[in-house]
């Protein structure tokens, strides 16, 4: 029984995990780039929402119909104005940049909202609770989770079935012969960014939801996403979800343990995975 | 006379596309190779595999007699296997003269004033000297492809493994590469050399093995090999009795 | 020409501990202004300069500004405040550099254990004045057993400074419940910022706990209480440690947060008042709330009385030119606060005493809440403002 | 004289401090096919990367059925119909055969060229066309490249040196085509190394040297020691 | 024929010159400098240090670790353990320290080193948060509270406050002239020249005789190495240590990522001139709080776009400077060709 709980509710916060990582993982797949400042993005939708229910009066899932094109914006303008200028073969400036980004964004948003520790207050259904069986479980973490595989699911089909996909690929691959096909890069990488960000507003509207957050808690949420994308193997966004549920598993699973090897069980099944399948668990095959 | 180096029954496959079948050859020390073949007949594959690059699934290769099968590819670059890339490899952000260091210090082993002479003489034979310190990432294709060269002989090789590198040249430029090659060939290197450059190919090798779907399918004296029906009908695309 | 005498001052201004240092700038200004004529000293009025750094809330920081402040600005006495992240670095520097420190508002276990401290020796040249885990267990104690609920208390302690002193089973809170007849179930020791709280929900309920208790960071306690109600865990007293000292933190649970308890260090409503201006805690209370628009907090009495500490030893050390003089004063000292008395005589450690602790519980009042105090059988002179409620 | 379809007046380009052309004029008419020869190095490639768009020009110095296209963006021409088969075959590695060719037609130009015309053209891609492109021969790579720029439809199509290393008899076969593809309304910039192929092939010949036009002539009446001048400039 | 290969400069050679005096004025610091001053100077040569060793794995040999703050955290608590738990003296715990980072990398290397580019970053982070929640579970270095120096064992470092500082300055000097002369020598050597070329393309350096996966062991695991001994340094001058400011991502790799940055990333007089203007930064803004780490990441962004190659590369680009002679230079050519 304890075991099922622990079992289920580290599924439940795998969805979660999986959402911090679908956007981490397109826009690697799109434009080899590492984005450091995920985490505090994430953070920032949560920000913005909250700003939006401050205004506005709105619930933050409300919100979201707010938060994810203004996320999107962000995404598109971030892109054409500062990271596509630092885009080429070599990883290393843009990962740099994106550095530089989550320090100002940390520190941005602690002046403007102070370090006081903040809550996505979405009502009655974030204490609501459905049984499944012996368990009770919340209705929120249900929601969010089934909100992930269908975010996965669409980045999938897009990706591989569209040809927006199609550009992305190719733009990914040769930047300047891209552009010989027609393709703008600066523009496809512009929506690939916004992409990934309009996802990250979900995940931060879930987040805010589900904790408090202050303007440092992006950091170990970029860390959890990376491992999710890790874990499921490069370029396979299923891979993503399925990475972000093993590593929820092992986080509620290590915490039955001991409270204490919570965060510490997640990273050694991580580094496990690792040593036995360096690709991740269902690499694509043609890598 | 033993084989410097041989082949024997390698396999390699890529799912359903064979690019080694039961390869087995052998070339004797002091050597000149020819090697032809249609687009995508397993020709740079077979020198993935000889020089450790593609790892086989099956047969043995051995250097001088030693089974080198096993061996990394930096192992056998030691041991005296140098090759060109068909596309080329340059370190991009090291200068020309830097490309070729590397090759001296580490292939060949040399240090000191030695590996830099050896660089120079090398540089200057492959007629890159003039170009020494420019970035190798800003050479057109055709230098690149002569750095490739230039690299390979740095390395100081009992083998080396040549892989399209008269493609585009001017005539004149081209009767300068195969003089550059014969005397490299003269020096007592093995040559292995893969080029669809057919008459510069003729000039220089003593034998031409022709090889089609990963198979050998005809070896032998070159211009017997060019007169044969296989040769003339899957690779020239000429009527064998036209 | 007046002598001056300075003072180093490192607090949090910045980082997640901000909340803390929230109320610097007022209490430094009002501070300023008291001290702008001067401190009279052996018969001679000493200006009193206070340079203040920010710790970032990062204990490495704080322990490069406070030597910033030592070596460079050469500092004669140096204080600090805020959670053993920024006392015990700072506190660690003065020492080794042989420089007077007073600190405050930190327990005071993990500031003397935390810094290796040893009950026979003390320290030589650092101060501190605060509660300890023994006060808090007596507060919450005091206000548990009037209530009437079930002696099983479930205990959150992350491993942090605060949450290992909390939940040592010697010094800490295990001990002492178990003595008052309290059942405690602590599964171990979280990492501060986990995402889920289910394997300690779910033990709580197991063992069929009516009380949850321990040290906590606010976003740590927000997504414990979240998960709570989710999954059904419904405690009627919930009494913890420092997330909760905040009304921000309060208001930001919305009405999850009403009835939530806490310890009180320091309200409007305690019966001292300042030996520097003679303002008493709901004047100082007060004004900053007309001042800033904002609530009061805790730390705003302790680092009023930081200053109090400073003016008194400055007043009477024989002879301020010289470090062990200073030293010698501060551990002499014998004075009324806006927190308290504090006298290091009377220390249950050398270089520590304490100050009274009560217990509360936010309760709503008009549009916003406040934290009304419900016990007060560990320092009765402090008046009780309600009574506890329970939740659910 | 008709309407020029493309036009370099004075043409400059440079990489970083090098100056790589200086002053090409160079003039193409519709259904033309026009030879580019020149030693290594000469600037034939770079000319071609700034007509598509790929080297930063003067906006003047590039004209297009009389617009002037030298500041567009290389997207931008592309979408004029200018495609280029680039030196080195430059296919998308993460996309399979058939991607590749898929997306060279991806701005939906309308034309005699689809997928299924390639796969005549060239039968070995059909049977590879779920394999990913880096895992095909140099030469399958080749046909994969000049069947990507034809998938655009373009009016005029650059192509660079397609025939390096290509087996004797895929130049063949893709010279042999040639004149069928120019056939249907296809202008064609050819540059090759194999002066009598390119000579056989083309209408008009220009020759680079150093950066600069050192010959242009009718490609059958063009002497071949005027030639040999203007390749090595003696 | 009069071609030669040179790697002297005029340049590098008056500056290997000027280098002396400098060297002997530092170490004379103690007697004309503050203690503040020997303070700061200290750190300024513990993050150069850390800058150089990062700029070696990141810059030359394409390691891009966002993790090294695992070996600066391990090189303090180690030091702490042996001098507190064990009772070294603080001089012998710190090669004793080297040789656990050396040790304690190697498998972590093995692990690693299975990730490439980008993949390789996260897992080096994931490496050392593995380390501060493993060194947070261990109570006799309190947990994760952390713990202080016990003012006897500073000490034992030398009699009276002055001597420490002294010692403390010598000691961190010391560290830093022996990170650079090991990177110098390192690169000058048959590795950095393997080193270059595996950061620009694999296939071939291996093709060309160079064990990547040796050649980048052996740099990762000295770096290591001498990265926990800066990192004892460092927390012999904080004197108190816990997981979180002994593992920060942001103290030990944020900054260190924005001085190799700043000065130039893959040259060896980046890290040097970035930490200098780092520290000029600092002194001058950090009281702006919050404002001075928004400035920073700013700072860092614009010298990436700008100047990707950081201020020393421009330079260099500019006029080929290079004070540490390094690279192979042909000369005599003009000659030859005319
Ligand atoms: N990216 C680059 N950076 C610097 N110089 C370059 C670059 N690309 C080409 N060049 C230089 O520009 C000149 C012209 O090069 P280009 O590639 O146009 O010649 P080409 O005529 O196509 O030669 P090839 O027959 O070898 O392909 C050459 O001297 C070359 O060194
Ligand atoms: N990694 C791979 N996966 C699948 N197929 C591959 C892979 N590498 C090569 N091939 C296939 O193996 C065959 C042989 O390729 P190879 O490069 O050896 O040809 P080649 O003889 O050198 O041809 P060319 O003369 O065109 O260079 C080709 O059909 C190619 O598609
Ligand atoms: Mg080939
Ligand atoms: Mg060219």
């Amino acid at each position: 029984m304890d075991w099922l709980n622990a079992l289920v509710q580290g599924v439940l916060l795998g969805g979660l995990y999986a959402l911090f990582a679908a956007g981490l993982s397109l826009i690697f797949g799109v434009m080899r780039l590492v984005n450091i400042a995920h985490g505090d993005l994430i953070v920032l939708s949560a920000y913005i929402a909250l700003s939006f229910g401050v205004a506005l009066g709105l619930n933050p899932l409300v919100a979201l119909l707010l938060v994810v094109p203004t996320m999107a914006l962000i995404g598109y303008a971030l892109q054409r104005l500062i990271l596509n200028r630092t885009m080429g073969e070599d990883i290393l400036p843009p990962l740099l940049v994106t550095f530089g980004l989550s320090v100002i964004l940390q520190n941005a948003l602690l002046m403007g909202y102070s370090a006081d520790p903040q809550n996505l207050q979405a009502g009655a259904i974030e204490t609501a609770s459905v049984t499944l069986g012996p368990l009770a479980v919340g209705l929120m973490p249900v929601m969010v989770f089934a909100t992930a595989v269908a975010v996965i699911a669409a980045l999938q089909w897009m990706f591989y079935r569209t040809a927006l996909g199609r550009a992305f690929r190719a733009t990914s691959d040769r930047q300047d012969v891209a552009q010989l096909m027609g393709l703008n890069r600066a523009h496809v990488f512009g929506l690939a960014m916004a992409l990934s960000l309009a996802v990250t507003a979900l995940a931060g509207v879930f987040l805010g939801i589900r904790t408090a957050f202050d303007p440092a808690a992006g950091g170990a949420r970029l860390i959890f996403g990376f491992e999710a994308v890790i874990i499921g193997g490069l370029g396979n966004l299923w891979g993503t979800l399925a990475g972000g549920v093993i590593l929820g598993v092992a986080q509620t699973v290590g915490a039955k343990i001991d409270p204490g090897y919570q965060i510490l069980a997640g990273h050694v099944v991580f580094l496990i995975i690792l040593a036995l399948r360096p690709r991740g668990l269902f690499p694509r095959i043609d890598g | 006379m033993s084989a410097i180096l041989e082949l024997q029954g390698v396999k390699k496959a890529f799912g359903a596309v064979v690019v080694a079948d039961d390869q087995s050859w052998s070339l004797a020390p002091g050597e000149a190779l020819g090697v032809l073949g249609p687009n995508g007949a397993g020709k740079t594959s077979m020198f993935n595999l000889v020089t450790g690059t593609l790892s086989t699934d099956a047969g043995r290769i051995r250097l001088d007699g030693q089974d080198i099968t096993g061996w990394s590819a930096a192992r056998r670059c030691r041991a005296g296997i140098a090759r060109s890339f068909q596309v080329p490899q340059p370190f991009a952000h090291m200068t020309v003269f830097e490309n070729a260091y590397v090759a001296a210090t580490q292939g060949a082993g040399l240090s000191g004033r030695a590996a830099e002479t050896h660089c120079l003489d090398v540089l200057d034979r492959t007629g890159l000297v003039a170009k020494s310190n420019v970035q190798a990432g800003g050479l057109t294709l055709l230098e690149r492809k002569r750095l490739e060269l230039s690299r390979a002989l740095c390395a100081k090789p009992r083998v080396i493994l040549l892989d399209e590198i008269a493609g585009g040249l001017t005539e004149h430029e081209c009767q300068s590469l195969i003089q550059t090659i014969r005397d490299v060939h003269a020096t007592g290197v093995s040559i292995v050399w893969i080029e669809h450059v057919v008459h510069a190919l003729l000039a220089v090798v003593s034998r031409l093995m022709v090889i089609d779907f990963g198979r050998k399918i005809a070896e032998g004296e070159p211009n017997a090999i060019m007169q044969s029906r296989e040769v003339k009908e899957i690779y020239l695309g000429i009527e064998a009795d036209a | 020409q007046t002598p001056t005498i300075k003072v180093g001052h490192v607090s949090p201004r910045t980082g997640p501990l901000a909340g803390f240092a929230e109320a610097d700038d007022y209490i430094l200004q009002a501070i300023g202004e008291r001290f702008g004529a001067g401190v009279e000293n052996n018969g001679r009025a000493w200006q009193i300069e206070i340079i203040s750094k920010d710790s970032q809330s990062n204990p490495n920081r704080a322990a490069e500004v406070a030597s910033e402040l030592i070596l460079s600005d050469e500092v004669d006495i140096i204080v600090a405040a805020s959670t053993p992240d920024t006392v015990n670095p700072v506190s660690d520097q003065a020492e080794i550099n042989e420089v007077p420190c007073i600190t405050t508002d930190c327990p005071w276990q993990p500031y003397f254990f935390g810094r290796g401290g040893n009950p026979a020796e003390g320290f030589l040249s650092t101060y501190h004045f605060f509660w300890g885990l023994e006060d808090v267990i007596g507060a919450f104690l005091a206000m548990w057993d009037g209530s009437g609920v079930a002696k099983s208390v479930g205990g959150l302690f992350p491993n942090d400074a605060d949450g290992n002193a909390w939940g040592d089973p010697e010094l800490g809170l295990p001990t002492p419940l178990a003595a008052a007849g309290y059942a405690l179930t602590d599964p171990g020791r979280y990492q501060p910022m986990t995402d889920d709280f289910s394997n300690y929900i779910n033990a709580f309920k197991e063992a069929g706990c009516e009380i949850v208790t321990g040290n906590m960071i606010p976003p740590d306690f927000g997504t414990f209480w979240n998960q709570a109600a989710q999954q059904g865990f419904n405690p009627k007293i919930v009494t913890i440690g420092k997330a909760l000292l905040f009304p921000s933190v309060i208001e930001g649970l919305g009405e999850r947060g009403i009835g939530l308890s806490s310890e009180v260090w320091w309200s409007p409503s305690h019966p001292f008042s300042s030996s520097l201006t003679g303002a008493s805690a709901g004047d100082l209370a007060g004004g900053y709330m007309q001042t800033t628009g904002r609530p009061w907090t805790q730390p705003i009495g302790f680092k009023h009385a930081l200053f109090e500490v400073v003016a008194d030893v400055v007043a009477r050390a024989e002879d301020l030119e010289d470090p062990e003089a200073i030293i010698a004063a501060i551990a002499a000292t014998d004075m009324n606060t806006i927190v308290g008395p504090v006298n290091w005589a009377n220390g249950p450690v050398p270089n520590v005493t304490k100050t009274p602790l009560v217990a509360g519980q936010w309760q709503r009042e008009g549009d916003g809440v406040d934290l009304k105090i419900v016990a007060n059988a560990t320092a009765p002179e402090i008046p009780t403002t309600g009574e506890l409620m329970l939740l659910s | 004289m008709p309407d020029a379809l493309l036009t370099l007046q004075a043409l400059n380009a440079h990489y970083g401090d090098f100056q790589a052309l200086y002053g090409v004029d160079l003039r193409v008419d519709p259904g033309e096919v026009v030879a580019v020869i020149g030693a290594n190095g000469a600037g034939k490639t770079t000319m071609l990367r700034s007509i598509a768009g790929l080297l930063k020009n003067a906006p003047g110095a590039i004209r297009w059925k009389g617009q002037a296209i030298g500041a567009l963006r290389a997207d931008q021409v592309a979408g004029r119909g200018i495609a280029l088969v680039p030196e080195g075959r430059l296919l998308f590695p993460s996309l399979s055969v058939e991607e590749n060719l898929v997306i060279g037609g991806q701005l939906g130009r309308k034309g005699p060229w689809s997928l299924q015309r390639v796969y005549d053209l060239f039968p070995i891609l059909k049977e590879r066309r779920h394999q990913q492109s880096t895992s095909l021969s140099g030469g399958q790579q080749q046909m994969v490249a000049i069947g990507r720029a034809l998938m655009a439809n373009p009016e005029l199509v650059l192509m660079d040196e397609i025939s390096l290393g290509l087996a004797p008899v895929i130049i063949r076969q893709i010279y042999e085509a040639l004149p069928g593809i120019v056939g249907e309304g296809l202008t064609a910039v050819i540059v090759e190394q194999d002066i009598a192929k390119a000579l056989s092939v083309s209408q008009r010949v220009y020759c680079l040297q150093e950066g600069r036009v050192s010959l242009e002539g009718q490609s059958q009446t063009v002497p071949r020691e005027d030639i040999t001048r203007a390749y090595f400039g003696v | 024929m009069t071609l030669s290969v040179t790697r002297r400069t005029r340049l590098s050679t008056t500056w290997l010159i000027l280098l002396v005096p400098i060297v002997l004025l530092l170490i004379a610091a103690p007697w004309w400098a503050g203690r503040a001053d020997l303070r700061l100077m200290g750190e300024i040569a513990l993050y150069m240090s850390l800058a150089i060793l990062w700029n070696l794995l990141a810059g030359y040999a394409g390691l891009v670790s966002v993790g090294q703050q695992a070996y600066v955290g391990f090189g303090g608590y180690l030091f702490f353990a042996l001098t507190m738990l064990a009772g070294l003296h603080p001089y012998a715990a710190l090669p004793l320290v080297v040789l656990a980072g050396f040790v304690i990398s190697a498998p972590v290397a093995v692990l690693i080193f299975r990730l490439r580019g980008a993949y390789f970053a996260i897992g080096t982070w994931v490496v050392a948060e593995v380390f501060r929640l493993s060194f947070a579970q261990i109570s006799s270095l309190g947990g994760g509270s952390g713990t202080s120096l016990a003012p006897d064992i500073v000490r034992s470092l030398a009699d009276g406050r002055d001597a420490r500082e002294a010692v403390a300055w010598w000691l961190a000097l010391g560290a830093a002239a022996l990170v650079l002369g090991t990177v110098v020598w390192l690169l000058r050597s048959r590795q950095g020249v393997a080193l270059t070329a595996i950061r620009d393309n694999e296939l071939a350096a291996r093709s060309l005789g160079i064990d990547i996966w040796r050649t980048k062991f052996t740099v990762y695991v000295v770096v290591s190495g001498l990265t926990a001994l800066i990192g004892a340094l460092i927390f012999l001058q904080k004197l108190r240590i816990s997981p979180d400011a002994a593992f920060s991502a942001n103290d030990w790799t944020a900054f260190v990522i924005f001085i190799v940055v700043i000065g130039g990333i893959g040259t060896l007089e980046g890290p040097i001139l970035g930490t200098l203007i780092f520290f000029a930064l600092r002194e001058t803004l950090a009281d702006l709080g919050t404002l001075y780490l928004i400035a920073l990441g700013i700072v860092a962004i614009v010298i990436m776009l700008f100047a990707p190659r950081g201020l020393w590369g421009f330079l260099r680009d500019r006029w080929g400077l290079e004070l540490f002679p390094l690279s192979r230079r042909v000369s005599g050519l003009a000659k030859k060709e005319a």
